[in-house]
């Protein structure tokens, strides 16, 4: 079940494919065909599903490319 | 779960202090995770009115442009220097600088040594990165023994260039430090660990003891010539060995 | 306003006019002949809780002036030739954030080491063309006496922070220690404008940011330079200082700055009492140089003497001054007489030379 | 021609440096005169490098100069001020595959070579310079592709970059390959681009 | 002697001039644009048997220089605008102990960190007034081509040794970047005497000692300075270099140096194609100055344009050398091509300013 | 015993290499004593002709004119850089450096701290005196705590200028150093360890080895304002307690 | 007189800048300008030592002058040097008790003045310059002792000299006693000397 | 008995006092009343007959003013 999901600025992302190595549940497939605007290639939100919205990829994005969202149904978001 | 039961909660974006826009590191430096940790240490430190920040002439010289925090430098050498007179002339602010290891290992080792000696209560964020990154990879007082650069072509080689250069364990060693510490930002635990230690030091300033200080390890991809993949090994493999990770000092109060 | 007076060496009223000037903050590093300011600053700055730091060298006292000057207080510093040779990396960075700063030079003979802190006027040129990379400017007054030194310090505090430039305040060993008697008196300038580019936190500037990167990379290079280039032609047209005495008539105008300015005035007594027609010219701002006054006296004598303590830096910008109009000579430090620790050129020699010239 | 002008504008790690040391290099057996102007600055990672390459059977007086007879451009960021930079008459290379435009000036040839998406195809993004060298060489014959080829041997002989060789030598002969099938700006060429 | 044809960048030049002049020793710290000089050192020294030293920064460079000067061994080092000024004591103390030593300057633009390595020619006061303290002076030279960098290097360590001075090879970005085709040739000067003050242990000069003071306590202040005031002389008297370009019949002088002297040549050619009667007179030595030549083309041309990469340096001393005779106008750094990384001055522009003149 | 049957054997005499005339040092500077050890331990080593020295710019400045050596000097600060050009082209010579605290523990220190990490193969003779002699006593790194100086006329409080620096066991600390410790010749015995000490350290660069420091205590007399006699108490009872004396370190070998 | 002009040389530690500086302050009570000017170097210990002093009624244009009125030697290094300072029909002073020369010209008024011999007598070399003082005052009259008294007296007070007051008075009065009684040169007042 | 003696070079002697203090025989005074050409004053060799030439006040002078003699009988001398 999809439990969060990520958002990667092109305009940001130089393609150096940090964020699809530490993504432990390998949601994001690293850089490979596709180019930025900037002429880097990008990694790829590959794998939604898996994703638990940990943070991790974002954390450890060394551009500021990624903003990681959690999916929270909304009777949660009313308790929190 | 139908879509319009779920709110999205952002989980990470970029930190409120990092201002908007590129920065020019890189692909697979870790300089811009570093940034990313200063700028969550401020914020949840509350002393973003209260800091300035001296950058270097490295590749963390326009951090200026990155940090939103009142902030100076490009200079390559004097940061100590220079966040001394801020310090001493407004003792309430927080006041930190960000330098290579070309620079406080070298042009600005007897500032920093000086500073050490006088324990001046300011924060240093060190950034190993074995080599003069900007100036393209020669050798740094930090350049791992063997290692190629372009001043090194055929490898470090202590004979005719000495032993690499240890930050952390030399401003642990001077009796006017607060903390030190070395840490890597090369894995999501390191990151957290690091995270720590560079809050461990601001604490440290903001209660008024002593010099702080936290060293990151740090890859220089383009320089090593290496992908930023096999830079993570390096640095866990190389650098950690020369290197260790680790809290060498943490002391609430300096003994006059 | 008068104020008591006092007997006081050159190197004290440096201290004494940069607290009248409200300066409390003072990074010094030992080096004769200006010992006694630093000396001064670290017993009195404490009192009135300003700060004396002593780093590990000039070149780091430079940088302590470049991060105190981004505060926005009033800083200050004083060295001697080699010391400020140490500083031209760091003023060059002054000079590119436009940070206001007060450089006292008290200089000592020659080069290297020279004579290890005497007399000397041998950084003429190091102070008023070049010193640091970049094509920049320094302001440069140059007092001839303690009241002078007394009161252009915190000249150079007001001029510092109109124009957003270092300026140095040139003296030498001999100004540094003649003690005379000077009037204690606070001068009054224009009012400033705020310095809100000040690092100071962002919470004490209701949360704006400030940022200075040493570097045209962003303002833009062209940007840069016309400011620059628009802010020394204001400073030539409206600082340019300099003082004359008995040129009324004058036959042969000497020039001469600090110290030896002191002794051509001597000569110029002496001269004048023997009946002869003799002026002195005295730049008092060494950058801005007085060039059209001293081309106008200079060709109303028709006869020109420079006396500098130094083989001749200042007698270039003269001749530039009256542009091979009317001869220059030139009264240089071989002129000394050389008994003492490291001689001196006494008015009686410069008496000499106007005799032969006149 | 008795001389040959190029600029080449990139971004840090495009290769536009490579592409004029190449031409130099190559120029040299054929020219009495050789000016290879690289133009970036190390401090800057990632920042703007660009190039000018001179080859002339007279001797060179500037080796930079404002108009030249051929530019080529490889990031979208140079646009703007490197098209005012062709000679009347002269010729202009993008790299269309991540430089979106359409060029309106009138006065010049323009060619949009797709060079980054032949480079991938090919197996490695970072030979798009090649591919836009063999393109300018066969598109102005300022040197022949083989002179340039042995420059490539030179450099790349017994370090590690030599397994690479024939993967270069193909982006060469691919990038002369869409001179000579050349068919001018297609709209969708771009939108494939990113 | 003809040697063979190498493709070579300006930077590699200078290591390449140095070797060929027997330069074994070199001392250097990185900071661009003048990296490849120190990284060609140090791959291509070790095999020659002698040393790259790479120390703490260029202050220690500096003096590394001065003690490895004081070895009588041909020593250089390279370095950039806030490098240098980093040195400026220590060559201060060279001049003091008269040694000899050739530090290649490759400019970089602006105060402070300015563009952080970028094209500029604004060090042209520091390096030809000023520097460091005590009134001496080094011999100045701006090559403008990479053959002349390598040809000047040799001629650089030539001049050091014979006049027992520093020597400075001026370059910029553009010099040390710009790739060109040059001759690999020896050149040959004139025999130079036995260093006979060197040091290198009593046991190499049969027990005699050796002793450098950098200081003018014994020597005497008065024979150290006549001593260099002899010395400048001579070299003023027979080392001023310069080149004229097509000034035959010009109606506008154009004065310029090293790379700016390369854009206002094409300038110049441009100019001559289309009839325009244009010359150049580029000062290779930029102390001593070529003032009468420059004063004489200039007054024969009736006009002056003086072409340079700063706010206007080089300016003052043509206006200096033409005395106010002849209108000197200036192109300066606010001509600049803006885009790309910090703009420059293109021949088109220069072209334009001709045309605007004449 | 009648006087035509004695003959006058000198027991002490200037030494060789001490050049004839006075220096200039203040009555009862240790300098004259230390000055005399260098003379006595060059020659006894026979490496006169080898020997290169390299002052100061401090009261030590001008032992360039009182030792029969080749020798340069009078430089406040670079003392080491300027040796190590000198040991890399000639490494036959034997180099060594006169340098005040005032010189390696602050202007000098950035050159001194990167000459240990190269392990440079120098001898450098370390003249601690608590200040700035030359230029009229001013506050040094080495001044003690509590000490009063033109610049810390309250005496010096390590909240404001730090603590003193321990020059021997900071060189004992680095992998490229052969020999450190630290000497006094304020009695007759600790002269004569002194002197072994000196030829230890002058032995290690004979034979190779690498960096070489010996640190000698003295006084200053007029600076410290106490009498020649006063100070040998001050050096026995103060100075010793803060710089111990003894010999930090002595290898044979580098370990690469 | 209207200005008074004097310079005094010796080594270092022997007190010729005290001697002038003490000069300088009681003056001010008396004349409106004043100039003191020490001349010696800090890095040259035991190095000589020397000052001028001015007192005046007009303004002082130098505080410089190569010629003066008086002249105080305490050290045999300076006779030849400084006897030729002092203007014709001036005064010098030595301390003969160190400085064993007869000075040879007639054109100005020479004192021996057997000051350290006097001071080891009064207790203490060191206050030999005072013992000058007190005779350059009892010659000249330029300031009245008594201001000398005071100025030390200032400079004294609290701090750890002030048990030394009563013999440095006694050292001043011991000077002006010397000249009072002044006999002029005796050759046996050198060869005691040292 | 008289063992050896020294000698002060009164020109290089700058009165320090440190002979004294360190001639364990107490064979030299402080300086007190004897004036130097240089205007020092000088310790004196007081006590020679205590003297056995043991050098450490030469070693210990810092002005290398002290040059001390052994007497060595003929016969020794010849020995040795
Ligand atoms: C005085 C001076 N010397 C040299 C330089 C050139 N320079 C700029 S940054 C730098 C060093 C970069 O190395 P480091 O401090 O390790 O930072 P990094 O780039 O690796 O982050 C150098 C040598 C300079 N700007 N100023
Ligand atoms: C660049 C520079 N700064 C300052 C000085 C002035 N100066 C000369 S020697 C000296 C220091 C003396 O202290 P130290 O090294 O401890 O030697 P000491 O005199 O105590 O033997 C200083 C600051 C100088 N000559 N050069
Ligand atoms: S970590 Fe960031 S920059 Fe790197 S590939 Fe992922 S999104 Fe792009
Ligand atoms: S948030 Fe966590 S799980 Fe989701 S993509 Fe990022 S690293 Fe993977
Ligand atoms: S050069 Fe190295 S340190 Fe600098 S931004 Fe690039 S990877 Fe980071
Ligand atoms: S000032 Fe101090 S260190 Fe210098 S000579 Fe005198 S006593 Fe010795
Ligand atoms: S030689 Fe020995 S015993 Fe004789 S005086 Fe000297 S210290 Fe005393
Ligand atoms: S130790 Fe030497 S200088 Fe000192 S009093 Fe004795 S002889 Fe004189
Ligand atoms: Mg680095
Ligand atoms: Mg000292």
């Amino acid at each position: 079940m999809t439990r969060g999901e990520i958002v990667i600025e092109e305009q940001l992302c130089k393609g150096c494919g940090l964020c699809a190595k530490f993504c432990a549940r390998g949601c994001i497939a690293p850089p490979k065909d596709k180019l930025s605007p900037q002429g880097y290639l990008l990694p790829i939100f590959a794998n939604p599903e898996k994703c638990n919205a940990c943070g991790v990829c974002g954390w450890m994005c060394p551009d500021f490319a990624i903003t990681v969202y959690k999916y929270i149904e909304i009777e949660e978001a009313a308790a929190t | 779960m139908r879509a319009e039961d779920v709110v999205k909660q952002v989980v990470c974006a970029p930190p409120k202090l990092k201002l908007p826009g590129p920065h020019h590191h890189c692909p697979g430096c870790h300089y811009g995770i570093i940034l990313r940790l200063l700028c969550e240490v401020i914020e949840e430190l509350g002393i973003e009115g209260q800091a300035i920040g001296i950058t270097g002439g490295g590749c963390s010289a326009r951090w200026v442009a990155y940090l939103d925090v009142d902030m100076a430098g490009g200079i390559h050498g004097p940061g100590v220097a220079i966040a001394t007179a801020i310090k001493r002339i407004y003792p309430e602010t927080i006041v930190f600088t960000i330098q290579g290891d070309g620079e406080l290992g070298a042009i600005g080792l007897g500032s920093f040594m000086a500073a050490l000696l006088r324990g001046e209560k300011l924060t240093t964020i060190y950034l190993n990165n074995a080599c003069y990154g900007t100036t393209g990879g020669q050798m740094a007082p930090t350049t791992l023994l063997g290692m190629r650069t372009t001043t090194t072509p055929q490898g470090r080689d202590p004979r005719t260039t000495g032993f690499p250069f240890h930050g952390a364990e030399l401003a642990a060693s001077m009796r006017g430090t607060a903390y030190s510490g070395r840490v890597s930002v090369h894995t999501p635990a390191n990151r957290q660990r690091a995270k720590k230690a560079l809050r461990a030091a601001f604490q440290r300033q903001i209660e008024g003891v002593g010099y702080t200080l936290v060293e990151f390890l740090s890859p220089c991809p383009p320089n090593w010539q290496l992908s930023p993949s096999d830079c993570l090994t390096f640095i866990e493999e190389k650098m950690i060995a020369e290197y260790p990770l680790g809290e060498f000092k943490n002391v609430a109060q300096i003994d006059y | 306003m008068t104020g008591e007076k006092i007997l006081c060496e050159g190197n004290e009223a440096v201290g004494r006019g940069a607290i009248y000037a409200g300066c409390k903050y003072f990074f010094g590093y030992p080096i004769t002949p200006q010992n006694e300011i630093a000396e001064f600053m670290a017993r009195e700055l404490p009192q009135i809780g300003g700060v004396y730091v002593q780093p590990e060298g000039e070149g780091a006292v430079a940088y302590m002036l470049f991060g105190g000057a981004l505060t926005g207080q009033r800083v200050m510093t004083a060295t001697s030739s080699p010391g400020f040779s140490l500083m031209q990396e760091a003023i060059s960075h002054l000079a590119a954030v436009e940070a206001p700063a007060v450089i006292v030079e008290v200089m000592r003979l020659g080069p290297g080491a020279g004579t290890g802190g005497q007399q000397g006027q041998t950084d003429y040129r190091q102070v008023t063309k070049g010193g640091g990379h970049g094509a920049y400017r320094c302001l440069v007054i140059a007092p001839y006496s303690a009241q002078e030194i007394f009161d252009f310090v915190q000249l150079a505090f007001y001029l510092a922070d109109k124009y957003r430039i270092v300026v140095i305040v040139l003296t030498d060993f001999i100004l540094g220690r003649v003690a005379e008697l000077i009037e204690l008196r606070r001068l009054d300038f224009e009012p400033l404008p705020q310095k809100d580019w000040a690092l100071k936190g962002k919470a004490q500037k209701e949360g704006r940011r400030s940022c200075h990167l040493s570097g045209l990379v962003w303002g833009g290079v062209t940007g840069y330079f016309s400011r620059q280039l628009d802010k020394y032609q204001e400073i030539v047209a409206s600082e340019t200082r300099y003082q004359t005495y008995k040129t009324e008539g004058a036959q042969l105008l000497l020039v001469a700055y600090g110290s030896m300015a002191r002794v051509a005035r001597d000569a110029v007594d002496r001269a004048q009492a023997q009946g002869m027609k003799v002026g002195l010219l005295r730049p008092i701002t060494l950058w801005p140089f007085p060039k059209r006054a001293i081309r106008e006296a200079g060709l109303a004598a028709g006869k020109v003497l420079v006396v500098e303590d130094s083989p001749g830096e200042l007698v270039e910008d003269v001749e530039v001054a009256v542009g091979g109009q009317v001869p220059v000579h030139l009264l240089n430090i071989l002129a000394r007489h050389i008994p003492g620790p490291s001689g001196l050129i006494y008015p009686e020699r410069v008496l000499q030379e106007v005799k032969a010239l006149i | 021609m008795s001389q040959f002008q190029v600029a080449v504008a990139g971004v840090g790690g495009q290769g536009a440096l490579l592409f004029g040391r190449l031409l130099a290099e190559a120029g040299r057996s054929r020219y009495e005169h050789v000016s290879y102007f690289p133009h970036y600055a190390t401090i800057m990672r990632g920042g703007q490098s660009e190039c000018t390459v001179i080859i002339s059977h007279q001797e060179i007086s500037s080796p930079i100069t404002f108009e030249l007879q051929a530019v080529i451009i490889m990031h979208p960021q140079f646009v703007e001020q490197y098209q005012n930079r062709v000679q009347p008459g002269g010729r202009l290379f993008l790299d269309s595959s991540v430089v979106p435009h359409k060029i309106t000036r009138e006065d010049i040839e323009v060619f949009y070579i797709p060079a980054t998406k032949s480079a991938i195809e090919l197996g490695d993004d970072r030979v798009a310079n090649l591919v836009l060298l063999g393109a300018y060489l066969e598109a102005t014959k300022a040197v022949p592709l083989e002179l340039v080829e042995k420059a490539l041997e030179g450099r790349l002989r017994g370090g590690r970059g030599e397994a690479l060789l024939p993967l270069n030598k193909e982006a060469l002969r691919q990038g002369a390959r869409l001179i000579t099938n050349y068919g001018g700006w297609k709209d969708d060429q771009r939108r494939n681009s990113y």
